[in-house]
């Protein structure tokens, strides 16, 4: 039963605005829950003192970051210099929307899906829309009128648009074995179980197509150990070396928020979404698919931590090297058997 | 509801745009987005086309028209940074010698 | 019909000697070139000789069809037209075919020997093995069309073989002399064959002749008969060598002895002949024509012999006395006895073969030397030589029984019942040329050897060989050999004409008309017989002449010539009518094409239309190549122009 | 008014606007932001005639890559503010009456001749699987020529991007080995 239109859009602006919520303070959470891992894994204990287990952290430095003077350098371009940050953090949450997190639960009569919508091309506009991000970093680099911002721009622009390929290509293989574009249809295609004990998730036939994935994800996000455009030892802080404050807290928001997207992503993709193990009270079981998605993405925010605490950088040669002669080939003869497989 | 012709008009004025872009404009990467203007003031023709005659071979010249535009940008991009390694400029006025 | 000759052998042979000698000849050995020459040569010879022993007479005549050629229109419309590679054999192919296989194979054999020391010596026989290749083609042709191939072809290899030593600039020159004279000969026999094509539809002999059988003579006045029967007759001049087109005869002695032995005396020159008598039946029902041809015929039988006399060239005094002589096979034909002229054209390919590869003999034994006036008293040097050049001498002064004897009366006796005038004609001419032929040879092998030493500096005068001996010497086997057999058929060739053999022998081809006459004849035998006293009377005191003249008193010659002095000079120098010929056509022709075709069109027009054009294209493209001024927008703004006149077009084409 | 004259119009605003901005601007960079615009709003127009996955391609493959390189170029040249010189007559003098010229009269034959019948939005179905079909059946064949040619493409960039060898001028460069 269609919402009348009214209704579609109430319930849209609450969605969205819920959403939005959630994902800010996962975003922010992120944060303390990467300084947590990793003091841990170095032996220290991250932040303890703002709240118990300095949970309060995040809102002490979203404080911090409000009343920091906000600093604008002289020689920079200042519109670009400016839209920037806006174009890197507006981007980075706009992926969130077509992003499905559970079944739909009925309210009075209506369905609802439990997502802000549902476009058939959702996994294409996903992808549109990181590439468009990719502009913030390198205005942001090339405004600064800075020799190591414009390095760390160069840095990302190139290393986003070659990752990019393989990030797509690695992709194509779940696109086959779904066929759609439509996220909900891919999450859809993944119930069940092979042989009644493996859940039917992308991952196991799509393993290749997942290592493809992951590592290309991480250099989508400049993370450890793909992080060039921000490498500290050689280019004080990359694309970002002139802003501070609040413009600074947009990028690093941009950053972590394309880490829950492209953990999303994955999730969706690869590890059936929501499905898991339902059972309990009806209200346990609506409840429990959005707690398996929400599990699924803490988990590889973790893996994402863990992987920061453990590998070192990069070098930029060797990244490029990686990502044209071997991701790129790899993807490529993952979709080809993929298509052959398929086609049997 | 909107007709043909206004998906035509604005077409036509992109292409025209890229023209004039071409004309007017001294800096040669400038120029080449000109020449990004004019093909997709052409797509959006296409695409018109292909929704008023119900063709969907309109849309996939667009997709050939992309294929082709990536092709001619690496290519022409790459030139111009050969050029401007040898000239030193990018403005179009004074790189008029026939040769690199 | 039998079962297949494979005519087409005959002349596929000598092609394939001439193809295999003249692309493979440069690298091979001199050996190799002879014994391919001589064996495709020889070959064809004796394939010829083979189907004479295969045909019978009442076989002939044999039509041999190869492969279609032109075909236009289904066959039996007006209009349609069609001719093939067929060969025909009758009769008087068949005597032709006899002389040309087996008088070119003897002088093949001698070529062997004459040329052996030219550098050239495989293209020589490759151009002699083409020039057979032709001749048969001639011959053995079954239409006009496929004839007047083997006509320009004989006329090309007589053509390549005249300037064969062509860095000589007199051989160069001549060979164009010959061939430009031939086209205007030919031009006639083209338009012949046209208004045959016109009239009868057809070039095939059997055909055209079945369609003027039914004719009547055209007696009262010319009608298209004559004009066709002229015309050809015209084609038969310049091929034969007759007035007004003989004087590149003459000249074409530039070339190689054997090939004036064989090209210009006994086979290629005599075409013109056969071609008449191949077209008896139109010339026949063409009085007037027939006329034309006895005329020219006796004309130039006695003015090519009073030219004779005076040469002191040998080969120039034989080139004329060809001329001569095939002045005499056109009287022959002209006053209808067809049979007789090619019977006369057998003796003489005979025996002037015979003169000619004698005359190349004495000058390979002077080496090189051609000018009778520096020989004298060679019947001790070269012995053989002297007396096969004497039976030759006897055969065509006519002396019984030598073959031109029989030949030669043969005609004269026609003549004489034709109309006496031709036969007194013909009788001067028996007189001179039995004078001047024993002059030659008292001049060459009586007195004493005027040679001596200097013969040297003549060495490589004219046949390209060069033995530097002071002493004049006999010719080598292979050249003597063919001396010999030509000989025996210059004393024995004529018997064949006793009782009107080879009358009969050709009556198939020539109709019954002329025999039916002969049994007339055995009335006027009387007649006949002392025609032939007096004939050889004549010859006899122009050899006694002779003798008187350059034998027991040499010292006379001159005083004549002086008593004569203008008449002299005028008949040394050939009556000036190769100077005439300057003035009249080839001096007109050099100054219009210069002043008109040169310098008009060709430099006024053509040239300059071509510089104009460049040079407009330059003066247009030094304008517009300032558009091209590198400048990328300037290049935007053309095309931006540029479409916007190209939409204005379409728009205005659609709307309008 | 409808919702999808006023999209076509706001998108179409957009696009205009960004065309007319590419050519107002003076710094290459601007330049190339409002040509990202004006794709942006022409993939809106895309999805307004129902070519959903050519807008999601126009966006990826324009804005995402071609419009990147052009970014990355004017970075990499530190491209700066276009020059006023006065290169070329020809492009006023034949060039800008001609464009006129020729604008106007396309404006007029399409305002003429294709008439007010109207395109409805989604009309025609462009969803990635019959778009699939149609270029792996019926174009299959220049399609694997495109990739052929962006094959080229890439070697010839390539070639002419990096930098030239490091012989002395003069010496030809000499093959190794």
């Amino acid at each position: 039963m269609a919402l009348p239109i009214w209704l579609f859009i109430l319930v849209s602006v609450i969605k969205s605005a819920v959403v939005l919520v959630v994902l800010l303070t996962a975003v922010a959470y992120t944060v303390w829950l990467e300084r947590k891992v990793v003091g841990h894994m170095q032996n220290r204990w991250g932040p303890t003192r703002v709240g118990p287990f300095g949970l309060l952290q995040p809102a002490a430095d979203g404080l911090k970051f409000l009343f920091k003077e906000d600093l604008t350098p002289p020689h920079v371009y200042k519109p670009l210099f400016l839209a920037a940050p806006l174009i890197a953090v507006i981007f980075a949450l706009t992926s969130i929307a077509v992003i499905p997190f559970g079944n739909s639960v009925t309210i009075g009569g209506y369905s609802i899906p439990l997502q802000i919508t549902d476009v058939n091309t959702g996994l294409l506009l996903i992808l549109g829309v990181t590439s468009i991000g990719v502009y913030g970093v390198a205005l942001a680099g090339w405004s600064s009128n800075n020799k190591y911002s414009l390095l760390g721009g160069l840095r990302a622009s190139a290393q986003m648009v070659s990752y990019e390929i393989a990030l797509g290509l690695s992709l194509v293989g779940v696109l086959i074995m779904s066929g759609s574009f439509s996220l909900r249809a891919i999450v859809d295609a993944q119930g069940g179980h092979f042989w009644g004990f493996i859940p039917r998730w992308n991952v196991f036939p799509q393993f290749i197509g997942f290592f493809c994935y992951l590592m290309a994800a991480y250099a989508e996000t400049n993370r450890i150990p793909f992080d060039l455009p921000e490498a500290e030892t050689e280019l004080v802080a990359g694309y970002h070396t002139e802003y501070s404050a609040m413009k600074f807290a947009m990028f690093f928001m941009a950053e972590y928020a394309n880490m829950i997207t492209v953990a999303c992503l994955a999730t969706l993709l690869f590890f059936g979404g929501w499905h898991g193990p339902i059972f309990g009270p009806p209200i346990l079981q609506a409840v429990l698919p959005v707690f398996w998605f929400a599990a699924k993405i803490v988990a590889f925010l973790f893996l994402y931590i863990w992987v920061r605490g453990t590998l070192p950088r990069f070098r930029y040669d060797q990244l490029m090297a990686f990502g044209w002669k071997f991701l790129l080939p790899l993807a490529l003869v993952n979709l080809i058997a993929t298509a052959i497989a398929v086609a049997w | 509801m909107v007709p043909l012709s206004y998906y035509l008009v604005l077409s036509g004025f992109l292409f025209a745009c890229g023209v004039a872009g071409f004309l007017i404009k001294r800096n040669i990467i400038t120029i080449f987005m000109s020449i990004e203007l004019m093909l997709n003031g052409v797509n959006l023709s296409f695409v018109a086309f292909a929704a008023h005659w119900h063709a969907l071979a309109g849309q996939i010249f667009v997709f050939f028209v992309m294929v082709v535009a990536a092709a001619e940008s690496a290519v022409g991009l790459a030139i111009i940074i050969a050029v401007y390694r040898t000239r030193e400029t990018l403005n179009v006025d004074q790189v008029n010698l026939l040769k690199l | 019909m039998t079962s297949s000759l494979n005519l087409w052998l005959i002349p596929v042979l000598p092609l394939a000697g001439a193809a295999i000698n003249g692309f493979l000849g440069k690298k091979s050995s001199r050996t190799a070139v002879s014994v391919i020459g001589l064996f495709f040569s020889g070959a064809a010879f004796a394939w010829a000789l083979s189907v004479v022993m295969r045909v019978s007479s009442d076989a002939l005549p044999y039509h041999e069809y190869i492969a279609h050629w032109i075909r236009f229109g289904s066959a039996g419309l007006p209009g349609s037209f069609s001719s093939d590679f067929a060969l025909y054999l009758d009769q008087l192919s068949l005597v032709m075919l006899l002389i040309v296989t087996g008088v070119g194979f003897l002088i093949h054999i001698y070529s062997v020997g004459y040329m052996w020391d030219d550098p050239s010596y495989y293209r020589f026989f490759a151009y002699l093995n083409l020039f057979k290749f032709f001749m048969l083609t001639l011959v053995l042709a079954n239409n006009y069309l496929l004839m007047f191939i083997g006509w320009e072809g004989v006329g090309l290899a007589s053509y390549l073989l005249i300037g064969f030593w062509f860095t000589k600039d007199s051989a160069a020159s001549a060979g164009k002399k010959a061939f430009i004279v031939n086209r205007i000969g030919d031009f006639g026999f083209l338009i012949a064959l046209f208004l045959i094509i016109q009239h009868f539809g057809s070039l095939d002999f059997t055909k055209v002749f079945a369609q003027v059988q039914p004719l009547a003579a055209e007696t009262a006045g010319a009608g298209l008969l004559t004009a066709i029967g002229i015309l050809l007759m015209v084609g038969a001049c310049g091929k034969s060598a007759q007035i007004p087109l003989y004087v590149w005869l003459p000249d074409a002695m530039e070339g190689p002895t054997p090939v004036s032995a064989l090209i210009h005396a006994a086979t290629m020159v005599t075409a013109g002949v056969y071609m008449v008598s191949r077209s008896h039946m139109i010339f026949e029902r063409a009085p007037m024509a027939l006329m034309v041809v006895a005329v020219i015929g006796t004309l130039t039988a006695l003015f090519a012999a009073t030219i004779g006399i005076v040469q002191t060239d040998i080969k120039k005094v034989l080139a004329y006395s060809t001329v001569s002589q095939l002045g005499y096979m056109f009287m022959a034909c002209g006053v209808g006895a067809f049979s007789a002229g090619i019977f006369h054209l057998m003796t003489h390919a005979f025996f002037k073969g015979l003169l000619f590869l004698a005359a190349g003999s004495v000058i390979h034994a002077v080496g090189g030397e051609q000018d009778m006036r520096k020989m004298g008293g060679l019947r001790s040097y070269i012995p053989i030589t002297a007396a096969t050049m004497g039976i030759a001498t006897l055969a065509i002064a006519g002396i019984f029984p030598f073959a031109g004897f029989w030949s030669k009366d043969e005609i004269l006796w026609k003549a004489y019942q034709a109309n006496w005038v031709y036969w007194f004609i013909g009788l001067v001419t028996a007189f001179v040329t039995s004078f001047y032929m024993f002059r030659l040879l008292f001049m060459t092998f009586a007195g004493d050897y005027r040679g001596g030493a200097h013969a040297d500096e003549h060495g490589r005068g004219t046949h390209g060989h060069d033995h530097g001996h002071g002493e004049p010497h006999e010719s080598p086997m292979v050249m003597l050999v063919p001396l010999m057999i030509l000989a025996v058929l210059s004393v024995v060739g004529g018997l064949v004409g006793i009782g009107n053999g080879f009358e009969h022998f050709l009556a198939p081809v020539f109709g019954s008309g002329e025999v039916a006459g002969a049994a007339g004849e055995a009335a006027s035998r009387g007649t006949e017989i002392l025609l032939m006293v007096v004939s050889v009377t004549v010859a006899l005191l122009g050899a006694m002449l002779a003798y008187v003249l350059y034998v027991s008193k040499p010292y006379l010659p001159q005083k004549i010539a002086d008593g004569l002095n203008g008449f002299y000079t005028a008949v040394l120098n050939k009556y000036y009518i190769d100077e005439l010929y300057a003035k009249l056509f080839v001096k007109p022709l050099i100054d219009g094409s210069t002043s008109i075709l040169w310098q008009g069109v060709d430099r006024k027009i053509i040239d300059d239309t071509v510089n104009n054009a460049a040079d407009g294209a330059r003066q247009v493209s030094d304008e517009v190549r300032h558009m091209q001024s590198g400048n990328l927008r300037s290049y935007a703004g053309w095309i931006a122009a540029g479409s916007a006149v190209v939409l204005a077009y379409m728009i205005w084409m659609g709307v309008r | 008014m409808n919702v999808h004259l006023i999209l076509f119009l706001a998108f179409g605003a957009v696009a205009v606007a960004g065309a007319i901005n590419l050519l107002a601007q003076t710094h290459p960079i601007n330049s190339a932001l409002s040509l990202i615009a004006v794709m942006a709003a022409l993939a809106g127009e895309y999805l307004l005639l129902g070519a959903e996955f050519l807008a999601a391609v126009q966006v990826i493959v324009y804005a995402g890559a071609i419009m990147v390189l052009f970014v990355f170029t004017i970075m990499l040249l530190n491209a700066g503010v276009e020059e006023r010189t006065q290169g070329s007559r020809v492009a006023f003098l034949f060039g800008i009456p001609g464009l006129l010229l020729g604008s106007v009269l396309l404006g007029w034959v399409v305002l003429r001749h294709s008439g007010t019948e109207a395109v409805a939005a989604g009309a025609l179905p462009g969803d990635p699987k019959t778009i699939g079909q149609l270029l792996f059946h019926e174009f299959l064949l220049p399609f694997e020529i495109t990739s052929v040619l962006i094959l080229i493409a890439i070697m010839g960039a390539v070639v002419l991007a990096s930098k030239p060898p490091t012989h002395p001028p003069g010496v030809p460069a000499r093959k190794v080995g």
